[in-house]
């Protein structure tokens, strides 16, 4: 089963590679390699979740194959680097993500648009990288993917980007460069305080966990802790879009084509929340409670700052932009909490902001494809020629907005469970996010499909029956998990558990 | 008896002149020379301390005698190119010389 | 048959997802038939739960693990007592006739599978929150009740004035249902599970509490925030303002959720977790407080009102302040009572509004009604019973719970709430006569061949109209001496909540003799039009006029308070975010290019600039660092 | 700074021969025509060879007489001359450029002249007689060279070759 | 002997220095060569001649390295004339970068002397070779003297051969500056020497670094003004900022090849002599003097990489981006302050020639291609790249795939490179250096993607363009395969630096 993994990390690039043999204007081709190489890891990774074993805590079907050793580091230790991967209850879910939504993007991939293949070979690339980052146990390797994830976006919006992609795509770039600055420092960092506590010092990500766990203040400073903490959150913030550092994400979502809209906010920007809860939770648990009152309060002003700024914006890509900045913000709530609510609701809340993301910029996406814009105030009336696709954004924008049912609503019920007891009035502040969202999201959702319709918008056609399938699962998995969300939970709550005792003890 | 910072002192000022010189003289005939100067003044500097270093020898010498010949070999190829820069300008100024710049 | 109460949520829900499935092109008569079978399913299981619970007293919580937080677990279930049984059968009674009605009301509109489904899916929600035994279950169906409300207001989404409505009731509610949240959430900090008969154990042991704040303080914080929760969703001053609004949906809707069920969920709720709100006398205080102003309030702007539903709808926002008032007062009973019988009255009333405005053509203003009894005989005797009810006339429905509140608000000591539902009650037998009155008697106001093709509907409408007309005459008996005060004792079964109030012949007396004043009044100012109306709102009393007619400017008010002052904040933000937070990174980004320029043309091309620049560099890093490293400081 | 001098034939002809020397170099800085430039380049070689010889460097004095005064000295008026033989160096405006160099090689100057004197540095006193009292200079010299440097030596000789090969390749006419 | 004068047998020296004494005796052959046949001959043949001379030599010092590793610890065969010269495998590793960066140079010169005729090949080649050997000896002597001869035959071999374009205006411009600018260097970086050698009275730096210890304390100041001199000179020499400012015109002006050379090989050369020279002559003093490596490390760092965003001239690009790669190099010696033991230096060691040899292959193929781009385009700005990728896909993906290395992006030499040097510098626990290292090259992904971007995403003006000669496709295949499987298989190449005995 562990090769699986290896499998699912490996198949985009080999996807990618087998592209390269492809003649250029085999686009057809190019898609249904596109398809398969990232079908198949969709099929691998619902095998992985049949076979996991959602009571034990530890790193499932690993794999680990040496790799590098850095000699002569730290008294004459070696640095090891190995390529481990492997999953827990916390990386799966983002993995299944990862893989439902790499596969349905490119189903909405146009295989006719310009440069296809080019296309399809740097979304392969890209997948690759997100896959990586979620499976991998080394540090060095998920650095490495989370590197890799930026040569493909840049790419795919410079060359099939919107009117502005230029500057966009170096925005993107650079503003992403500069947050993986942080996180490899603090990588490096706890891999070097981790080694001198252990004596072994390594990369691995499990034994810089337990290194921490068992370290005693003398071993390691909390001074080091939080100043590790520290930078690593500045780069977390960045990567996550979080206020002050998220214009990246709202202008990559104006440009970015939909598919990679949809990727981005599905799962590239999840990546930052992950290590939050991987890194920052899993490893530094006291340094988050250091800066509880910081994060909590940053995570209020995201929530309702991003969703005035919403409320305002006049291009749907921008809007939905700060509405998953906003409602991360809450992800930053629940974590701060640091108790089992708050984090089950945060890891809830990014996964269900991942889904609904993707569905929503898909559904945006089959909106501009047949309007022609993203402007609010230019469309009207849709529910009339595509009622099909008003109907799902009708369903998407009230999952977003936290209807009971689907996935938002219980990710924000845990959340500020878990925020309320920790900081009851900061919460408080921050459920004003809640009406806002409606506010926001009704506003646009209406004004898109209610009312008269447009003269030019009358004959638009509907959904094809190949663009409702990414539709119609993503809102599945949106109503699944808000149904039963113990299918999601169980996963989870053991390394919760995990963490959460670890702060008690 | 001359102390060791008179000779030294007279080092620093032809090398400061030297230098004045490289940055200022306008042609590079003459910056070549200023730097030829500089060099002199490490070669007092150089002998100053074979005599009357911290621990004195003869290597202060032989060191001199390779830098005057390094130095030559330096001024030489200086002048090649200054040739070839003459014949390409027609100007020995050396503020001609900023086709690249920028 | 307790135990499969589930299946009373469970039909409606089939039939929704039936419906679904069968797609928009299913035909009229098959999708009403599905609907109202489920519905009717529903109402026979409902009577017969009611029939064993007043047998055997409340049974459940019957509970189903969803999902683990952690160390808490988080469960679903369904739960019988008393209160829940006769909601069952209130609303799936009502329901089915609804269902039933809209098969004419409906007739030929493109979307009617749609409306519905949305029915089925309001039906299933609505049952779901009445059978809930925990808190996060019945918030889980609260809010999709309010979800089915946005639907169905905006039924007719290509209306303008429909989707806004939609959204404002939306958006109103929600702001009620974030002190909900915040109170359920509260209550599950503080003892850990969601489930009604956990929170009130704690009670009990005064273990209600938190480590920042004591019991009764935390307890009456609680109330009062859950509380809020009622305000949005049973339209409560000062959250009223979408109620009026959600009038531009269909008028089975109106009936059905803005009537019936679904604003009355606020009154059930604060019903459900009475213990918690019996702990803490102030939030009572605050209770009554809303309701009696919400019922005055709502009473003196109906007043005025021309929109025949706008008129209903205000009295719907009175009669839940009534409701609410009496939970204040720990009238129990007798608010829910009155949730019972204002019930059926409310949705006849409405249904028979809706026959109306079905039979001239879509036109809702009474100004341009009148003469329509000929026309309309059915439904015009309907209204009157209905209107009756309202009024508090003896012996319709009405009377006997609107009586036992008012007796309960005297008894409970509160003078002028007692007043204040007088008053109320004389305004309301006032304004639904004037409806009365200038609906159906007079000349025909509006457009002559509109008039002359009115006619009766066929029976789907004409049944339902029938069918609530009598319980809207003897429900109330259930709760009178006739019956033995059958309904108090039932609603006992759970426990005795709130206190009891003897009922007295005076009281009864006097609410009668009010609403007959009221009667009185409409009809000398609109039926024998010995009272000119026109001179009076022109009068000396058109500042009150026009106070009431306005609404008493509270849209206007939370437009220029709220929604504007948002919005700029909206914008400044907008402006920061592009400008400042933004504008930082363009301006670092545009820095780093300049410095850039800058170092690109300091490269001027001059040899002896590079050296000048080596030379100084040279200077400032040998100068200052003896400077530094041998001058001590270091 | 002359405290406890002594006034002695050494100590006056080092001033005599150091006031020649910054005197020319200040020549050399401020005269116009680049022909007299040269020559008083010429006269800083022939003083610091003197210097030289008060270090007790007799070969060095001699190579630097033959190299710097001879041949360079040469081969600096006879490019002078491939060039613009006529050469003025026209009087410098008084930009920021001169007055910043002017105030980078005094700093520089300076600090030199700082640690060398004010740091607190105590040099040895200047031993009266040589180290290598008696001997040959040029023995001395050539055994050095040839003993312990042989490998520099050898490599120096490559250098010439290159700037040989180099001012060749560079300077002759096109064929 | 008795009079302590020693004598130098040739074996001996052989023994230590026979790559570079091969060398020698090439170049002065292929001198021969070009005097005795006719001048199309020579024209021909002596690039040849100089990669077979290249290739022997190269295989010499592999050769060397089994040498050293046979020998005994302190086995006094492996130096020459009192530590003069020595036999090493830090010398052997960096005279490896420096064959192979002359031996990418010379074959890319191949090509690009068929393209310039007004080139004299045989001068070329042969100064090429010298200048080589100048750097080589910088690599193993602790000598003062004999460093600086290596430098000086290092850098007046380059002066000679940045103008060797004599008709070319910018060439001779280019070559009058660097010459300036390195003479002045010279005299700053030989003016320090004197001090240091006033101090210990020896030229030996092995020897001379005890006298430095005991002196210390009493000529503090002096040991640091003699220390600063001389990083500033070797500073001017591998382009430290601000002592800069001659790389982009210099390097703009040179022939390309020699640009490559220049930025690989004289850098290269530079480090080695800085590597030689302080950590042995200030071993003991060095976390008193490490910071200012670390203020120029950090100032390089940063002045390099901004210096370079607005730039569009493509050589003057890469001149930036080399400066700025060379304040990334200096950190691992920069942060030896705070080392300790032995093992901090094998680790700077280490991850200075793993950044070497890193920057060698995706400079050189930057350049190689270069060269081929901008003769075809006519221009030497970015816009010789517009649309490349639709014209020459392969010369578009490996010229990203360099850019990328340089940017450090990931499974690239690059990328691995300046992780090593992190590790490097966290090591030591200078987080912020290591930080700036990663900052500002997050910074650079502007001005490298921006070349990516006129490949992939602009259109060209023209539809074609001609294959890549033979030699300098050899070139960017080498690059190729060293970026990537440096990248990839790091280990390869740590495991043969473990195995190194850096000083016998």
């Amino acid at each position: 089963m562990g090769n699986l993994l290896t499998l699912i990390v490996l198949l985009p690039l080999l996807g990618a590679l087998v592209l390269l043999f492809v003649p250029r204007n085999a686009q057809g081709q190019a898609k249904a390699i596109a398809l398969i190489a990232t079908f198949l890891p969709l099929i691998f990774a619902g095998s992985l979740y049949a076979g996991f074993d959602s009571g034990d805590q530890a790193m499932q079907f690993a794999v680990n194959y040496d790799w590098i050793h850095i000699n002569h580091v730290f008294h004459d230790k070696a640095l090891d680097i190995d390529f481990a991967l492997g999953i827990d209850g916390l990386s799966l879910p983002f993995l299944l993500l990862t893989a439902l939504i790499t596969f349905l993007a490119v189903i909405v991939s146009k295989k006719t648009m310009h440069r296809a293949k080019e296309y399809f070979f740097w979304y392969l690339l890209l997948a690759t990288g997100l896959f990586g980052c979620f499976v991998a146990v080394d540090l060095f390797l998920f650095f490495l993917f989370l590197e890799l994830t930026l040569i493909p976006m840049y790419f795919l919006i410079g060359i099939w980007g919107g009117e502005r992609k230029g500057p966009v795509a170096v925005k993107f770039l650079v503003y992403r460069g500069i947050a993986s600055v942080g996180i490899l420092l603090a990588f490096v960092g706890l891999a070097f305080a981790a080694g001198s506590v252990s004596g072994d010092l390594t990369m691995n990500l499990v034994s810089i966990t337990d290194t921490f766990a068992k370290a005693t203040p003398d071993q390691i400073s909390d001074t080091f802790k939080t100043g590790i903490f520290l930078v690593l959150l500045i780069g977390i913030l960045i990567e996550e879009a979080f206020f002050p550092f998220h214009t990246w994400l709202p202008d990559t979502h104006e440009q970015a084509p939909t598919a990679i809209s949809m990727v981005v906010g599905g799962v590239l920007m999840k990546i930052g929340a992950y290590i939050l809860f991987r890194i920052g939770v899993g490893i530094l648990p006291d340094a988050v409670q250091h800066y509880a009152i910081l994060i909590a309060v940053l995570g209020v002003i995201n929530v309702i700052y991003a969703a005035l700024v919403a409320l305002v914006q006049r291009d749907w890509r921008k809007l939905l932009a700060f509405s998953a900045i906003s409602h991360m913000g809450v992800v930053l709530l629940g974590v701060a909490a640091m108790n089992e609510a708050g984090l089950q609701g945060a890891i809830f809340m990014t996964i269900s902001s991942g889904l609904l993301s993707g569905l929503l910029f898909l559904l945006i996406g089959l909106v501009q494809e047949r309007t022609g814009t993203t402007m609010i105030g230019a469309l009207g009336g849709l529910s009339k020629p595509m009622p099909i696709i008003a109907g799902f954004l009708l369903a998407a924008a009230l999952a977003s907005l936290g209807l009971p049912g689907m996935s938002g609503f219980i990710s924000e019920v845990m959340a500020f469970i878990g925020a309320f007891k920790a900081f009851p009035v900061i919460a408080a502040v921050g459920t004003a996010g809640i009406v806002l969202a409606a506010v926001y999201l009704l506003w646009a959702m209406q004004r898109t499909t209610y009312g008269p319709t447009t003269v030019d918008y009358e004959s638009v056609s509907d959904v094809r029956a190949l663009e409702s399938i990414p539709m119609v699962v993503l809102t599945a998995f949106v109503i699944l998990i808000g149904v039963y969300p113990a299918i999601l939970g169980d996963l989870v709550n053991q390394t919760i558990l995990g963490y959460v005792t670890r702060i008690g003890g | 008896m001359i102390a060791v910072e008179q000779y030294l002192t007279l080092a620093a000022i032809l090398f400061c002149i030297g230098l004045f010189g490289a940055l200022t003289k306008r042609n590079i005939i003459i910056v070549l020379v200023s730097i030829e100067l500089m060099l002199n003044a490490v070669n007092i500097n150089l002998l100053t301390f074979a005599r009357y270093g911290l621990a004195p020898s003869i290597n202060g010498q032989v060191f001199t005698l390779f830098t005057m010949t390094i130095a030559a070999a330096e001024v030489a190829v200086g002048l090649a190119i200054l040739i070839s820069l003459y014949r390409n300008r027609n100007s020995s100024d050396v503020r001609d010389q900023d086709l690249m710049k920028w | 048959m307790v135990e499969y109460a589930w299946l009373v949520p469970f039909f409606p829900l089939v039939a929704y997802l039936l419906l679904f499935v069968l797609g928009r092109r299913a035909q009229e008569g098959i999708v009403t038939t599905l609907a109202v079978l489920a519905s009717l399913a529903g109402f026979v299981v409902s009577l017969s739960i009611l029939s064993q619970v007043h047998a055997n007293g409340p049974s459940g919580p019957y509970i189903f693990h969803w999902l683990t937080v952690g160390s808490f677990d988080l469960s679903v279930g369904y739960e019988v007592t008393a209160l829940n049984a006769m909601m069952l059968v209130v609303v799936t009674f009502v329901s089915t006739l609804v269902l039933l009605f809209s098969k004419g009301y409906m007739n030929g509109d493109k979307r009617f599978v749609v409306f519905y489904q949305y029915l089925c899916l309001f039906i299933f929600s609505m049952l779901g929150l009445v059978i809930s035994p925990n808190l996060l279950q019945m918030y889980i169906f609260w809010e999709l009740v309010g979800l089915c409300s946005f639907l169905l207001v905006g039924f007719w989404y290509f209306k303008p004035e429909a989707a806004a409505a939609a959204k404002k009731a939306f958006i109103v509610t929600r702001i009620g249902d974030l002190g909900l949240f915040i109170g359920i959430v509260l209550v599950f900090v503080a003892t850990g599970t969601f489930e009604y008969s956990g929170v009130f154990q704690a009670i009990q042991s005064g273990q209600l509490n938190i480590d920042w704040m004591s019991h009764d303080n935390f307890v009456t914080l609680v109330a009062i925030l859950i509380f809020v929760g009622a305000i949005g969703k049973s339209a409560q001053f000062p959250l009223h303002t979408w109620l009026p609004d959600a009038m531009e949906g269909p008028t089975p809707v109106s009936a059905l959720i803005h009537a019936a069920t679904m604003v009355a969920a606020g009154v059930y709720l604060v019903a459900r977790a009475f213990p918690l709100f019996e702990a803490s006398p102030d939030a009572l205080t605050v209770i009554a407080i809303i309701g009696g102003i919400t019922a005055i309030f709502a009473a003196l702007i109906g007043l005025t009102q021309n929109d025949i539903k706008r008129v209903v709808a205000y009295s719907t926002i009175s009669q839940l302040g009534y409701m609410v008032m009496a939970l204040g007062v720990s009238a129990y009973v007798a608010s829910t009572f009155h949730l019972m019988t204002h019930a059926f009255f409310k949705a006849l009333l409405f249904l028979a509004a809706g026959s109306v405005i079905h039979a001239i053509h879509h036109n809702q203003d009474i100004r341009k009604m009148g003469g329509l009894w000929k026309k309309l005989p059915i439904t015009g005797w309907t209204f009157l019973i209905g209107a009756l009810a309202l009024s508090g006339i003896p012996p319709f429905a009405g009377f006997w719970s609107k009586d036992e509140i008012l007796t309960g608000a005297l008894q409970s000591g509160n003078t002028t709430l007692f007043v204040l539902g007088l008053i109320a009650a004389f305004c309301t037998a006032f304004y639904i006569f004037r409806v009365f009155f200038l609906t159906f008697t007079g000349e025909f106001r509006g457009e002559k061949d509109v008039y002359d093709h009115a006619h009766e509907s066929g029976s789907v409408m004409t049944l339902p109209l029938v069918l609530l007309g009598i319980m809207a005459i003897i429900a109330g008996l259930l709760n009178s001496p006739v019956t033995g005060y059958a309904f108090e004792h039932f609603m006992h079964l759970d426990g005795e909540l709130g206190q009891v109030h003897e009922p007295s012949i005076g009281m009864m007396g006097l609410s009668t003799v009010v609403g007959l004043l009221g009667i009185g009044l409409a009809y000398l100012m609109y039926k024998s039009k010995s009272i000119n109306a026109e001179a009076m709102a022109n009068g000396p009393l058109r500042p009150l006029y026009l106070l009431s007619f306005n609404k008493f400017y509270i849209d206007e008010l939370y437009h220029y308070v709220i929604v504007v002052p948002v919005v700029w904040i909206a914008r400044i933000l907008n402006f920061v975010d592009h400008w400042i937070v933004d504008g930082i990174v363009r301006a670092l980004g545009e820095a780093g290019y300049v410095s850039s320029l800058g170092l690109k043309y300091s490269q001027n091309g001059q040899v002896q600039t590079y050296g000048l620049i080596t030379l100084l560099g040279t200077v400032l890093l040998i100068g200052i660092s003896l400077y530094v490293v041998i001058g001590g400081i270091y | 700074m002359f405290s406890g001098l002594v006034i002695t034939g050494q100590t006056v002809s080092f001033f005599l021969i150091s006031l020649f020397v910054i005197a020319c170099g200040v020549m050399l800085l401020s005269l116009k025509k680049v022909v007299y430039m040269a020559m008083s380049i010429g006269g800083v070689f022939i003083g610091v060879a003197g210097i030289y010889i008060m270090l007790e460097a007799e070969f060095v004095a001699f190579i630097q007489i033959l190299l710097y005064a001879g041949a360079i000295t040469i081969m600096l008026l006879f490019a002078i001359m491939l060039t613009r033989h006529d050469a003025i160096e026209t009087p410098q405006k008084i930009t920021a450029h001169p007055v910043w160099a002017a105030l980078g090689s005094a700093a520089f100057g300076l600090i030199i002249l700082w640690v060398v004197k004010f740091s607190g540095i105590t040099w040895p006193v200047p031993a009266a007689n040589s180290p290598w009292q008696g001997q040959d200079n040029v023995k001395l010299v050539g055994e050095a060279l040839f003993s312990n440097y042989v490998i520099p030596f050898e490599l120096v000789s490559v250098v010439l070759i290159v700037a040989v090969v180099g001012a060749i390749t560079l300077a002759n006419k096109e064929e | 002997m008795d009079n302590g004068i020693t004598t130098v047998q040739f074996s001996a020296v052989w023994h230590v220095m026979a790559p570079e004494i091969v060398l020698v005796l090439c170049g002065f052959a292929i001198l021969l060569f070009d005097l005795f046949v006719s001048k199309a001959t020579a024209r021909r043949w002596s690039p040849w001649l100089g990669v077979i001379s290249l290739v022997i030599a190269l295989v010499m010092v592999i050769y060397n390295f089994g040498v050293v590793s046979d020998a005994a610890p302190g086995d006094p065969s492996l130096q020459v004339s009192n530590m003069l010269y020595m036999l090493d495998d830090f010398g052997n590793i960096f005279k490896v970068i420096f064959i192979g960066g002359t031996l990418l140079t010379m074959l890319m010169s191949i090509d690009y002397l068929k393209h310039n005729p007004d080139i004299k090949a045989p001068e070329y080649t042969y100064l090429l070779l010298f200048a080589l050997v100048g750097a080589m000896v910088m690599a193993s002597s602790y000598d003062l003297i004999t460093l600086f001869i290596g430098l000086e035959l290092l850098s007046i071999s380059s002066y000679v051969l940045v103008a060797i374009r004599r008709n070319n205006a910018k060439s001779t411009e280019g070559a009058m500056k660097y010459l300036v600018i390195g003479s002045i260097a010279s005299a700053v970086a030989l003016y320090g020497m004197s001090f240091l050698y006033g101090v210990t009275g020896q030229t030996n730096i092995a020897i001379g670094s005890q006298y430095i210890a005991q002196m210390w304390v009493d000529m503090k100041p002096l040991l640091i003004l003699s220390f600063l001199l001389m990083l500033i000179g070797f500073g001017v020499k591998i382009a430290l900022v601000p002592f800069h400012m001659w790389a982009p015109d210099t390097y703009e002006g040179a022939p390309n090849p020699i640009t490559s050379f220049l930025s690989v090989v004289s850098k290269a050369a530079g480090f080695a002599l800085i590597l030689r020279t302080f950590v042995f002559g200030f071993a003991r003093e060095f976390n008193e003097v490490s910071i200012y490596l670390l203020v120029l490390a950090a100032v390089t760092m940063v002045v390099g990489n901004i210096a370079a965003l607005a730039q569009r001239n493509i050589k003057r690009l890469l001149a930036y981006s080399s400066v700025a790669q060379a304040g990334y190099l200096l950190v691992p010696l920069a942060v030896l302050g705070h080392g300790s033991g032995e093992d901090a230096i094998w680790l700077a060691f280490g991850e200075t020639s793993f950044y070497l040899f890193a920057y060698l292959f995706m400079t050189m193929g930057a350049f190689a291609l270069l060269t081929a781009i901008t003769r075809e385009a006519g221009n030497e700005t970015i816009d010789a790249f517009r649309g490349l990728y639709h014209r020459a896909p392969f010369q578009a993906v490996a010229m990203g795939i360099f850019m990328l290395s340089m940017a450090g992006m990931p499974i690239t030499a690059g990328f691995f490179g300046k992780f090593y040097i992190l590790v490097g510098a966290i090591n030591t626990g200078y987080f912020w250096l290591a930080g700036l290292l990663f900052l500002t090259s997050a910074i650079a992904f502007y001005y490298y993607f921006r070349v990516l971007k006129a490949m992939f995403m602009k259109d060209s003006a023209s539809q074609t363009q001609q294959p890549l000669p033979w030699s300098i496709r050899t070139v960017v295949w080498v690059g190729l395969v060293g970026t990537i499987v440096l990248g990839v298989l790091p280990n390869l190449f740590l495991d043969v630096l473990n195995t190194l005995r850096w000083f016998g």
